[in-house]
């Protein structure tokens, strides 16, 4: 019964469109077995540091590891929650504020299982995912590293 | 032949570049290694980060071996 | 400091389409103090009755009270939880098996509270909102009534 | 002058209806209308519903003004 869910590319050049969590969605529709979709969008937002406003996040990882890391995240949400279908996606080089860098798609037949996987992919996402940022602040091209609490 | 060492964010801010190939001895542990590191980039002593060998989250007993790809990173900042 | 929300219009005419998902999330891309969107949506299935298929379940509602017990759901939710912005938008008539049904939107500024709040709003919604459901089944216009557990 | 009964779901199926205009005396309980609804409609003994008295949830305890609005709300499908 246990089945292997080949890895899939995570990484985006980047925002993440809000057409690209539409057409996501609407490719889901076809799986009449979902009755539940828990999506989880993470948004740049427009702090004020010391050294001023940010105006977006640059990412950078550690690939490699990163989708095996992602990969591994999968497989253990499988295996812990009884889920349909689930996606990842996230940005890589600079997403502006106001944009989206992170989408989580989690689909169930129940939506117990949806909500629970969603919140606990996001934290494994934040915990164990080789992936680094510099928030940009200001107009002068300064930035200051972001670290994950 | 040697380990490859690759660097992350603000640590390859410190080392001016993004990997370096290190010749080490045999029998290394990742605490062998960072101290070698720190010692080559003191500014690294107060930044924090872990490292990978091969891909793996190690701890300073984790054997290094002379193949190794080792990757030092720093706190993550995902999501 | 306590806002007062108003009463938004819930009720749509049939499914809701991905499109008008991201169309939500386009317009919350200037809210540079949301870093977090946890979203859910109800998606009909075709589960296997004694009768047939599902092929749809058919809404309606006492819409009065249920536009204003949606209300209550939303300033109790603003209450509890630290959100910015938070939309629900529920289907009337026909919802074809694989379709959108319901649409729960939570902004917040730190995660945590918006997979909180999503997952309180709709079990709120499923066990307070006068909204009742025919579930359509088999080819021959034959049908049952749906009930939430 | 009376009361406006609303019936939802399948219990509009029973009555036929989706609304009657009742008269009753002053002073019911939600109790007390269920009992006269039950024997105008047998059918929705073996049935569970809720009773809304303007637009609020009540219970058998709950008194009917005689301008009430009155509904019969069966078991909840949203979602």
């Amino acid at each position: 019964m246990k089945k292997i869910h080949k890895p899939k590319k995570v990484f985006m050049q980047g925002p993440i469109s809000p057409q690209f969590v539409a057409d996501a969605i609407a490719k889901h529709q076809s799986k009449v077995s979902i009755g539940a979709h828990a999506i989880f969008l993470g948004q740049i937002r427009a702090d004020e540091k010391e050294e001023g406003i940010v105006t977006g996040i640059e990412y950078s990882a550690y690939e490699e590891m990163a989708e095996q890391s992602f990969h591994e995240i999968r497989e253990d949400a499988f295996s812990k929650f009884d889920l349909t279908c689930l996606h990842i996606y996230h940005s890589l080089g600079i997403v502006p504020a106001g944009e989206i860098s992170l989408f989580v798609f989690v689909s169930s037949a129940h939506r117990r299982a949806a909500f629970e996987a969603s919140e606990y992919i996001v934290d494994e996402i934040k915990n164990k995912v080789p992936i680094f940022g510099k928030e940009l602040v200001g107009p002068t091209g300064s930035y200051v590293w972001k670290e994950n609490k | 032949m040697g380990i490859n060492i690759l660097y992350f964010g603000m640590l390859a801010e410190i080392t001016g570049q993004a990997n370096e190939i290190w010749t080490i001895k045999d029998g290394l542990t990742v605490g062998d290694l960072k101290k070698l590191i720190l010692e080559r980039y003191p500014k690294m002593r107060d930044k924090k980060f872990k490292v990978a060998v091969d891909q793996q989250i190690g701890d300073d007993q984790t054997f290094v071996s002379i193949q190794s790809e080792v990757a030092l990173l720093p706190p993550f900042a995902g999501g």
